[in-house]
């Protein structure tokens, strides 16, 4: 049973990569995962500089999801590179890192240091990030925006890069189109749905943020959708996620043209889910009789059935 | 202190669920190996039901280890207190239901030495990290003291437990019904101003913030250490989220969002930022 | 206790509506609610002519919510007008007619019917139908198309014009705006989100439509952002739903500037569901010691808590 | 023909469970109101249990209305078949467990009078309506069978309970382990070749719906009438969102969508469209 994929010239062993913000920068996960055997491990979002992140509350938790408003707090790519990526090399992690930034020189300034690091696999441009005003949205939001990120860093880089893309916009698919046409290596999709909570009793929003982003399960039937759109859309692979949590979630992606999956909320679930998920998998081509998980991409049968009337 | 050994997840039989009044709850789960491996302090990530709704974990501090006559470890228990929708969910479970119980997680209050002593201040639900630390304690033989706080005298729970330990008790309830009228910090101050001189003794505190905030400037004031288990709302409790940071003094420097599941729930109380 | 609003001339006794499309033509709950005890009754969506709809599957549960794709089944509005009308108005149901149109003018043919009907108190445009190619949803994704029907409907009749905004774009404020510059009433959000659910067994969509629109409390807390942007981008009320189960979802929506509700897929779960949402308001009110509904509309309070540290 | 009474919703204990094996289990609930309202044929929507994950209720046939000694409706019954989740969690509820049932809801099977005979025709869970259907049928003396089908003999269930009540049983299993083997149609064909005349039984059926088309044409080639039970998935029993279509003749006119929830679930089999 092969589970491997490629996503340009990455060769992943299976389809299964850690979503960023949901998996700290690996090591956390050390104890529980081997970082090794999974797909990928997309690290938490990147800046240049170390950033605080938005005050508590943080998260709260919606029907079969969650929102979320960190704020992409974290330790910057300097120290990233000193203190992380050794460690992930170190246990055989294909790294994919998160990067942000406020303007365009700072993700062809964030790309160019990691370029030039040992052991990142791939770039993920986060230009979708709905939780910080200058977050990237304002590229991810914008057709010349997003062309004009992806095709700077892909000036700057021989890395794969991979802009993700937010569903809150009118068509997904032409924002994957963009991202093919500025040199994107792949799409991934879905960022988090644009949301907010609020405490009735005290009337005021849940998040100290106001707005954040929801995830989980909840958005799997609108993340599908934009993931087969995108499919029809673009010739590069697409790496689906939103709400995956166990193998059945994983393949509904796969089957409507994810080349691999991401997934996020499901780790905080169950960190254990990276086997669970790997097995299911593997059941699942064995009483299909299907060697490679690779066929599967985009095998969404969508001719009409035999109609129930004339 | 860290415990060295990674988490577990145990798919865990609800062995008892004993009520005791006021939304409380202990809930016993077979999780034996969990167990073996909790310091005081340390807390599992459970959820009550499958399905996505609810769909996180919650994190609750590991109450009791129990063990058989031999001696070895059978289960934990958890103190649960009814706070909104999984927590009520978890009082309402009854034996041979089933929850997923991850851990055991962070990190543990210190255990100290005679001729230290560990002045333990409970408010509330924030009991239930300390029965693991006084058996810690009772075996170090480190003379302990209990300070518990609660509204009512009905929610002083497992006063027995305590005795049973050596543990010296001083209750305190809101509505004077039992022990000093008012927060548990009056006769924790009183005993304070009483104490011979700085660190005689180990402040270890679990609570609402407020009070975390009031014992550990309290504990300052008169020259001794603290811990404080901090209580924020956790996505993962491995550190994976960052969702539930506190504010914690790094030197010169503006203080710094630390994530509590990791580098807590226990923190030195003297390194926390209050609002 | 006042829990009665208004939506522009119309005087609601509560700001409970019932969704279009989740409560037939008002007479199927006739038995199990009393309609003129509602705010208000949106019926399923109607074009001039009868529709026969998508064949099934029509529905699939997804966590939390459900896809649908009716394909807007319908009796058309002259039959409606004579078979449904006289006995909407004799139980002094509020009747919100929720109409489609393939084209502008058939928009305006139905609006034409309707209004010279008698016991029709407003006229709710479905622009957003996401689950048939001709269902107003290519006005409804543009801000022209919106203006354009919104004002055409506005001139063919007097009574108020409500259009239903999809949620399926970029930024929803903008057709809000529309809507209000082109003389409509009130606008309502929102519709479903274009979505799809796969049968990884028999790998293919269980929808026979493909695509269906997401419901349910799953969406919640985008609607509720949503709706929250509309009242601060425009003055007309804004009527908000998605997915409202209880009286603490009614009054998010509300809190965040919703002047009135509408109910859909709750009223699946539970037909009894309008009562006790009703006595969830009265209950609020009494607890917080507010006397009037409608002095909770946008009372979210966004001014951001004493900061966490400096 | 039409219940009159509106259903009620009712948050129904659950009196017992019992599993009969092939994932089938009678899940009986205290739930007389509804009971005392059941025609045979109607159903009821459930909800297994509160949150929104499964959100949907799901539809049950009424299997059994329990009385006490003194006849009066104590609860229903429901005939489970795990198919999913729902019904999985039904399978699984214990005595004290609470569901919301609601009901009865849409058209029930015609109980037919002597001389016509009443042939009920039911495959696997289509068992179901016809335990109410045969007794309203036993009080009216009208002469009943019914062709029950299965995959094998161990799930053909309640077979003394239509005994009883004087019902001719006519079995099938696929694998011949019980009654003929083959389908349920073939003893069914069997018999209404050897039937003196058109319009001397009314076939009543309920089951998979290949099941249903192949009886409906059955009985209308030896000119007997027939009602079949339609299972379309369903989102509210009631009417209002239109998920439950099925397509009906209409004279000349091309046939026609019509909710199964509230025109059905039982039909003329005559009157259906099949695929
Ligand atoms: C390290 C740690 C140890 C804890 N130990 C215990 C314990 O031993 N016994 C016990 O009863 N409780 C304990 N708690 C608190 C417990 O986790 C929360 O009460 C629980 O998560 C509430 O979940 P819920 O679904 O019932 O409430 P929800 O429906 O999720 O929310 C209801 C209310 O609880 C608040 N809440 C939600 N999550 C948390 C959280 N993680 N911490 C505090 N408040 C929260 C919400 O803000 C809301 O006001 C602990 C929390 C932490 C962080
Ligand atoms: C009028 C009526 C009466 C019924 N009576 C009975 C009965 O007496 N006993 C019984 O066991 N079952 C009965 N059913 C079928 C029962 O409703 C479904 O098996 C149930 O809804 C499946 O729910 P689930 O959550 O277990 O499965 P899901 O997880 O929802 O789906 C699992 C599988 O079941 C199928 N399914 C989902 N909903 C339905 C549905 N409404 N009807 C048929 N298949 C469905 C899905 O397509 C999927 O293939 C009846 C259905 C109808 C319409
Ligand atoms: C707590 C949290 C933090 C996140 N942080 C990031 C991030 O830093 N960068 C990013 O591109 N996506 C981030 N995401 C989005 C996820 O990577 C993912 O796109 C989204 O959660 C949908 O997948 P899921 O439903 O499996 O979680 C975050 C999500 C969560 C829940
Ligand atoms: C089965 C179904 C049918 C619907 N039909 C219509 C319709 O005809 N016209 C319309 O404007 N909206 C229609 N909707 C959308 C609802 O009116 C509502 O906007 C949406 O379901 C969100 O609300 P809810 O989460 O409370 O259901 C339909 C929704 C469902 C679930
Ligand atoms: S709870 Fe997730 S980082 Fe602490
Ligand atoms: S089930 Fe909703 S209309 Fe039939």
């Amino acid at each position: 049973m092969d589970l491997s994929v490629r996503i340009g010239t990455l060769e992943l062993p299976t389809p299964l990569i850690a979503a960023s913000g949901c998996f700290g920068y690996g090591l956390e996960y050390d104890e529980v995962v081997d970082l090794a055997s999974l797909g990928g491990v997309a690290v938490k979002g990147l800046f240049l500089a170390e950033r605080e992140g938005h005050p508590p509350e943080r998260i709260v938790e919606t029907p079969s999801g969650m929102l979320n408003a960190i704020g992409l707090q974290g330790i910057g790519v300097h120290r990233f590179v000193r203190e992380k990526l050794p460690a992930l090399r170190a246990r055989g992690a294909r790294t994919i890192v998160n990067i942000c930034g406020s303007t365009l020189d700072e993700y062809v300034e964030v790309a160019k240091v990691l370029t030039d690091a040992d052991g990142v696999s791939a770039l993920e441009l986060n230009i979708s990030c709905p939780n910080i005003k200058e977050g990237g949205i304002q590229f991810g939001c914008s057709l010349t925006g997003t062309h004009d990120v992806t095709s700077a860093v892909r000036k700057a880089t021989h890395l794969p890069v991979i802009p993700k893309l937010t569903p809150n916009v009118t068509d997904v698919a032409s924002f994957a189109r963009a991202a093919e046409d500025a040199g994107a290596d792949a799409v991934s999709l879905v960022n988090t749905f644009l949301a907010m909570a609020i405490d009735v009793e005290t009337r005021r929003p849940k998040l100290s943020n106001v707005l954040g982003g929801l995830s989980g399960p909840a958005i799997r039937p609108i993340a599908v959708r934009m993931v087969w759109e995108c499919r029809q859309a673009v010739k590069i692979p697409v790496i689906g996620m939103g709400g995956i949590m166990d193998a059945r979630d994983a393949l509904e992606f796969i089957l409507a043209g994810a080349t691999a999956v991401q997934i996020g909320t499901a780790n905080f679930v169950d960190p254990f889910v990276w086997g669970k998920i790997r097995d299911g998998l593997v059941a699942y081509l064995d009483r299909h009789g299907i060697a490679r998980i690779a066929d599967l991409v985009g095998a969404l049968d969508t001719t009409p059935r035999k109609a129930v009337h004339a | 202190m860290i415990d060295a050994m990674p988490p577990i997840d145990v798919d865990a039989r609800v062995i008892a669920n004993v009520r005791l009044g006021h939304g409380y709850s202990v809930l016993a789960l077979e999780a034996p190996a969990v167990g073996e491996q909790t310091a005081p302090g340390q807390f599992v990530m459970i959820k009550a039901t499958p399905g996505t709704d609810p769909l996180l974990r919650r994190p609750f501090s590991v109450f009791e280890v129990l063990r058989d006559a031999s001696g070895a470890v059978t289960a934990i228990s958890i103190l649960n207190k009814i706070a909104g929708r999984s927590t009520r969910l978890l009082y309402d479970l009854e034996p041979g239901d089933r929850v997923q119980c991850l851990g055991p997680l962070g990190r543990s209050f210190t255990v100290v030495g005679a001729p230290q002593q560990a002045w333990m201040v409970a408010g509330g639900v924030g009991l239930a990290p300390f029965a693991t630390l006084a058996e810690a304690l009772a075996r170090a033989g480190t003379p302990a003291t209990l300070f518990y706080g609660a509204r009512t005298g009905g929610e002083l729970f497992y006063l027995d437990y305590f005795e049973r330990l050596g543990v010296t008790l001083a209750l305190a309830t809101e509505d004077g019904s039992r022990g000093a009228r008012g927060r548990v910090t009056t006769p924790l101050e009183a005993a304070l101003a009483r104490l011979g001189g700085p660190g005689m003794a180990m402040v270890q505190a679990c609570g609402p913030e407020p009070m975390l905030e009031a014992v550990a400037r309290l504990a300052a004031r008169h020259g001794q250490p603290s811990e404080v288990s901090v209580e924020r709302t956790m996505g993962c409790g491995l550190g994976g989220c960052y969702s539930c940071v506190v504010p914690v003094k790094q030197g010169a420097e503006p203080p710094h969002f630390v994530r509590s599941c990791i580098a807590g729930p226990v923190f030195d109380g003297a390194g926390l930022v209050w609002d």
